[in-house]
């Protein structure tokens, strides 16, 4: 089942990139495709059927429009930071929990943290993610989890759990 | 015209690297610049003014080209940069595992 | 745990098998692009890398050892020069013959035998590039034992 | 025209991106500056290239590369932060909190 | 139009430039690092402005090899920098 | 178009990659297979040499014909110069393959070593039959590269650091010529040496040229190890396995370093006094001090590769002194002897120093030691290793009935109708001393009383060793026959009239 999903997204992938329907195209594009699944097929996503929920595409798309919303407002966050004569920084590494549970989600939110504002994810381990804050703006672990992982969770939530 | 001159200041830059460092590593690096100036030196000689790179467009063929021949001789000429590199630095890891060091000065067994 | 954090593995997962494609498509396309079986080969190499160090050597027994990439790349060798004869066999005794018909520019089946010199230089070229990424890997790992 | 707005948009991205791996003091800092305007500012770039090429071999090449770019640039400043640390570089010392380093032991 | 977009070409390359101080300068090696790594991701830039100008789709192609090689060479090094084998 | 031209180089590549198949499979099949490829190789180099004579053959691969005369493909020439080189480098590598396949057992890893041999008979197949600048470049490196590979193939110290050097000085050649051709290429728009040749006829500009001579014999010069740049040589001849050691003394140095000066600067470059005499220079040099690094060695393989230096100076000299004699118009028939007893002399060196370093290899693998001192006495137990290697030893010395007196005779023969006494003179006393360093070797491994000898466990090596050897010896002996007039006019007379003859090759490849 997984190497089928890994055979469409692939021959997806290669329809994108050459942007051709003649038959010898798409010939060439089924073998490599096939090759492909064949060989990295072991690695991909373990749960397939979730893939064949609409609901969860609709969630996508929103999670889209906040993300980049989001990265906007880390860009131009940064961009104070930067051209401020001061550098009003006060970085370090914090802990937080997230109450994700499946690999693939607890990946897409370390990306996501990591285009937020000021913010990159350092390490996972089980349950907890490190961050390296760029301006720590509160003490207590209870507020910045909120800060940092409350506007992506519950989307990626729908999407993947 | 600077450019040739700049080419040729960057192989004798691989040149002194090659004759005064005392560190393998280093030698193996100043001989890939080295060879990446010979290479520079052969996109040059192949450059028109105003020309485009060799890609034939089916549509409008009759453009001017570069000399399309340097740049298929570097290509062969990389692929043999590459060996050559990966087996000096293969020379160099089992040196570094006989001696324990990088130092030519302490790797002087032959003489003559 | 092997290898790299949960970030890199399952962002390798994702990305691994669009390297590789898109290492397929610049050796598919080697006679139309810039590009070919070299840097086409580089790049598919390139995913396999990117795996390796992801997982430690899972993928390895996946693959086969060391030695099979061995084989591959010999393999791939022969063929190009087996292509190179088969011009001499059907052509008109002359070696690297262009015997096939040559096809339309801009076409993906033209160009005669040279989108197959592509595919195995390709071939060639992963193989012994990732070969060359396990020997200094193996060599650092037997170094500092 | 649009196209040329993107690139522009993301060119000054790219430039405060820049502005901030000279200023800023430790590696984690410039880390933080760099990969997240200079990610931006190229996807940005990219899609001023696809509204360019419209919806043609260009375009769609283009609109599979910023995936790419995307998760290429933070798994590596992901990978780079965390192999920074692990190198043994302090963090700067205008830092307040270190909660990785119990995390190790 | 075209004059515009030779400005921009500039300016980026002005921009990866700057980007080669930190490469050269930079204090420890993770510097040197970061400035690589952001350097790679500005040549794609470069290459897609590029592909504009000339009106030749396949510099983008360049762009997108470039970018994969340049992450796998960030990859290798951060694994480098952690100093741990294959198999840790 | 003669088909067989290119099977010099597809066979041993074929070859080489399936040793890497086979070999994995069937156990010791990588030998048995090496050794067939190359006594193919022998045959047809041999009926090249007989059918080719005056004749000059071209092939074109991939059948590019020629548009308004201009040369666009890549061309494969096969001429007497070269099939006398084909004959040589087969030969010795047959020989060399056959004698490894009992020498070899103390290595691990067979099939490698058997795969980088054919590799290195196909580049230097390469470098001799192209006819084209780029080619020769990538030939040599193909065979340099699979060299450098087979030098350090002991994984022991020495093995190593020799080969460090070897690569490093190698890198450095390879830089420089390939900026030579990129200088040749930006004047002239062309690699093809015959239409390189008919450029430069139609005139050029005489300090860019000298530039591009100057370049071209720095990088070719280092391959060939001649006196200024023959640092690498001692350390890389001496430390390879013995076989290799042959293979690199006896053809490699000649193959892809005096094979490509005497080509280029005879038919591609015009002639000229001022490189003549440097060339000259250059080749006494290094036949004066690489017989005197010679005297103080005690390791056998050193002493060895400090003679190739020594013999190649012969060689070098002997041409340089043709080259001069042509370049002033004057004496064509001493000219055309000069070049014919260098060219002589080429074929005896490949001959007895090969089997020199077999020798070597032979006591090495028996007692275990290159030291001189710490061995004697070997002629009783050893006797077909004593015996082929007295014959060397005289050949090398130049002592009459072999054949490196004959080829000797004919330089210092020509030195003197040239007028340059004061090299002829030279080269006699090089002579002399390379007779005093090589009794020395005699006596020291041979005759004179040791403890060694009374070790029973000295006995003669295995059968390939004894058969490649005495194959060498006898074909030293049957050398001099060479020195006969008619055997001399069928053999050396067509590689030394393509060569002096300033247009014959240029027009005879354009006009095709």
């Amino acid at each position: 089942m997984r190497y089928i999903t890994m055979f469409i997204l692939s021959l997806i992938f290669w329809l994108l990139l050459t942007f051709d329907l003649t038959v010898p195209n798409i010939i060439v594009g089924t073998v490599s495709s096939i090759i492909c699944s064949l060989f990295f097929g072991r690695f991909f996503i373990t749960n397939v059927y979730k893939l064949l929920q609409p609901r969860r595409y609709f969630w996508f798309v929103i999670y889209l429009f906040v993300f980049i919303w989001e990265c906007i407002k880390a860009n131009l966050d940064v961009a104070y930071r930067v051209l401020h004569p001061a550098m009003p920084i006060r970085p370090g590494i914090v802990k937080v929990k997230t109450t994700l549970k499946s690999d693939l989600a607890k990946m897409l939110l370390a990306n996501s943290i990591t285009m937020t504002p000021g913010t990159i994810s350092v390490d996972i381990i089980d349950d907890n993610l490190y961050i390296h804050w760029i301006y720590i703006r509160s003490e207590d672990p209870e507020i910045y989890t909120g800060m940092i992982t409350g506007a992506f969770e519950k989307y990626i939530k729908r999407i993947i759990e | 015209m600077i450019a040739y001159i700049m080419c040729f200041i960057l192989f004798l830059v691989g040149l002194y690297g090659v004759i005064t460092r005392r560190n393998l590593v280093k030698i193996a690096v100043s001989l890939s610049i080295m060879e990446i100036s010979t290479f520079l030196f052969f996109a040059l000689i192949g450059y028109i003014d105003g020309g485009i790179a060799p890609i034939v467009d089916p549509a409008d063929p009759a453009k001017t080209y570069v000399d399309p021949l340097p740049q298929a001789l570097i290509l062969t000429a990389i692929v043999i940069g590459l060996a050559t590199t990966a087996m000096l630095m293969a020379v160099i890891i089992r040196l570094y595992r006989k001696y324990g060091t990088f130092d030519i000065r302490e790797i002087k067994k032959l003489r003559g | 745990m092997k290898g790299m954090t949960l970030i890199v593995k399952k962002t390798t997962q994702l990305i691994g098998g669009m390297i590789f494609m898109y290492g397929i498509y610049v050796v598919a396309h080697g006679h139309l692009t810039p590009g070919g079986g070299f840097a086409g080969g580089v790049i598919i190499a390139g995913s396999f890398i990117l795996i390796t160090l992801a997982y430690g050597d899972d993928f390895l027994k996946l693959v086969g050892e060391k030695a099979g990439t061995t084989m591959v790349e010999s393999f791939a060798t022969i063929m190009v020069i087996l292509i190179a004869t088969s011009g001499f066999l059907f052509g008109t005794r002359i070696f690297f013959n262009n015997f096939l018909p040559k096809g339309v520019v801009g076409h993906l089946v033209s160009a005669g035998v040279l989108p197959l010199y592509n595919i195995f230089v390709g071939t060639e070229v992963a193989a012994s590039i990732f070969i060359i990424f396990l020997s200094l890997i193996i060599f650092k790992e037997e170094s500092s034992k | 025209m649009i196209s040329l707005i993107f690139i522009t948009i993301g060119i000054l991205f790219n430039l405060l991106g820049c502005i901030g791996i000279i200023r800023l003091p430790d590696t984690y800092n410039r880390l933080q500056a760099a990969t997240k305007c200079v990610t931006l500012g190229c996807c940005s770039i990219l899609l001023g290239v696809v509204f360019h090429f419209g919806f043609s071999d260009a375009g769609t090449k283009v609109l599979v590369a910023i995936p790419i770019l995307f998760f290429a640039s933070t798994v590596g400043a992901h990978a780079l932060i965390r192999g920074t640390y692990h190198f043994g570089i302090k963090l700067g010392n205008k830092s307040v909190k270190d909660d990785y380093k119990d995390a190790l032991k | 139009m075209s004059n515009y977009l030779n400005i921009l070409l500039y300016i980026q390359i002005g921009i990866s430039v700057v980007c080669m101080y930190r490469i050269i300068r930079g204090p420890t090696i993770p510097d040197r690092m970061v400035g690589a790594d952001i350097f790679g991701i500005l040549v794609v830039g470069i290459c897609a402005i590029i592909s504009i100008q000339t009106e030749r789709s396949f510099i983008l192609d360049i762009g997108i090899a470039w970018i994969i090689l340049s992450f796998i060479g960030t990859l290798t090094l951060a694994k480098y920098l952690t100093g741990k084998k294959l198999n840790e | 178009m003669n088909p067989l031209i290119p099977l010099f180089v597809v066979t041993p590549l074929v070859g080489a990659f399936l040793i890497m198949i086979t070999g994995r499979f069937i156990k010791e099949s990588d030998k048995y297979l090496t050794s067939f490829v190359l006594l193919f190789l022998v045959f047809i180099s041999f009926y090249s040499l007989l059918t080719t004579g005056e004749n000059l053959s071209v092939y074109k691969v991939g059948g590019w014909e020629p548009i308004n005369k201009v040369p666009i493909g890549i061309y494969m020439v096969m001429d007497g110069f070269t099939s006398i080189f084909v004959c040589i480098i087969n030969l010795i590598g047959f020989l060399s393959a056959f004698y490894s396949s009992s020498y070899i057992k103390r290595y691990t890893a067979g099939n490698y070593f058997y795969a980088l041999f054919c590799l290195m008979i196909a580049g230097m197949n390469g470098v001799v039959l192209s006819g084209d600048l780029f080619n020769i470049f990538v030939f040599l490196e193909i065979s340099v590269i699979s060299s450098y590979a087979l030098v350090a193939f002991g994984v022991e110290k020495n093995e190593l650091e020799a080969s460090f050097k070897y690569q490093v000085l190698g890198g450095l050649a390879s830089f420089l010529i390939l900026f030579g051709i990129g200088f040749i290429y930006w004047k002239t728009k062309t690699l093809n040496i015959a239409d390189i040749k008919e450029v430069f006829n139609a005139g050029y500009d005489k300090s860019y040229y000298l530039f591009v001579q100057i370049l071209i014999l720095s990088g070719f010069g280092l391959k060939a190890a001649i006196i200024p740049f023959h640092a690498w040589l001692p350390d890389a001849h001496s430390s390879a396995p013995s076989p290799i050691s042959a293979m690199l003394s006896g053809v490699l140095i000649k193959a892809v370093g005096i094979y490509v000066i005497i080509r280029l600067f005879f038919n591609m470059f015009a002639v000229s006094e001022g490189m003549a005499i440097l060339i000259t220079t250059l080749g006494t040099l290094s036949m004066v001090i690489g017989v005197f690094l010679a005297i103080g060695q005690w390791d056998i393989k050193r002493l060895l590769a400090y003679h190739s230096i020594s013999q190649m100076g012969y060689v070098v000299l002997s041409v340089g002194i043709g080259m001069t004699l042509v370049s002033r118009g004057a004496n064509q028939e001493v000219a055309s002897l000069a070049i014919a007893g260098g060219i002589f002399h080429l074929i005896n060196h490949a001959a007895f120093k090969g089997l020199l370093f077999l020798n070597a290899g032979a006591i090495e693998y028996t007692i275990g030691t290159r030291d001189l001192k710490e061995m004697g006495g070997l002629a009783k137990s050893m006797p077909v290793t004593s015996a082929t290697s007295f014959i060397a030893s005289m050949s090398i010395s130049g002592i009459p009935p072999f054949n490196g007196f004959f080829s000797k005779l004919i330089i210092i023969i020509a030195a003197i109708m040239a007028k340059f006494y004061l090299l002829a003179a030279l080269a006699v006393i090089v002579s002399i001393i390379t007779l005093a360093s090589f009794l020395k070797f005699q006596r020291y491994a041979f005759y004179s009383k040791s403890d060694v000898m009374k070790n029973p466990q000295i006995k003669e090596v295995p059968f390939p060793m004894v058969f490649s050897m005495v194959i060498l010896s006898i074909i030293c002996v049957l050398l001099s026959l060479l020195a006969i007039p008619d055997i001399r006019d069928a053999i050396l007379t067509p590689a030394v009239n393509i060569l002096t003859d300033p247009i014959k090759y240029s027009s005879i490849i354009i006009g095709q």
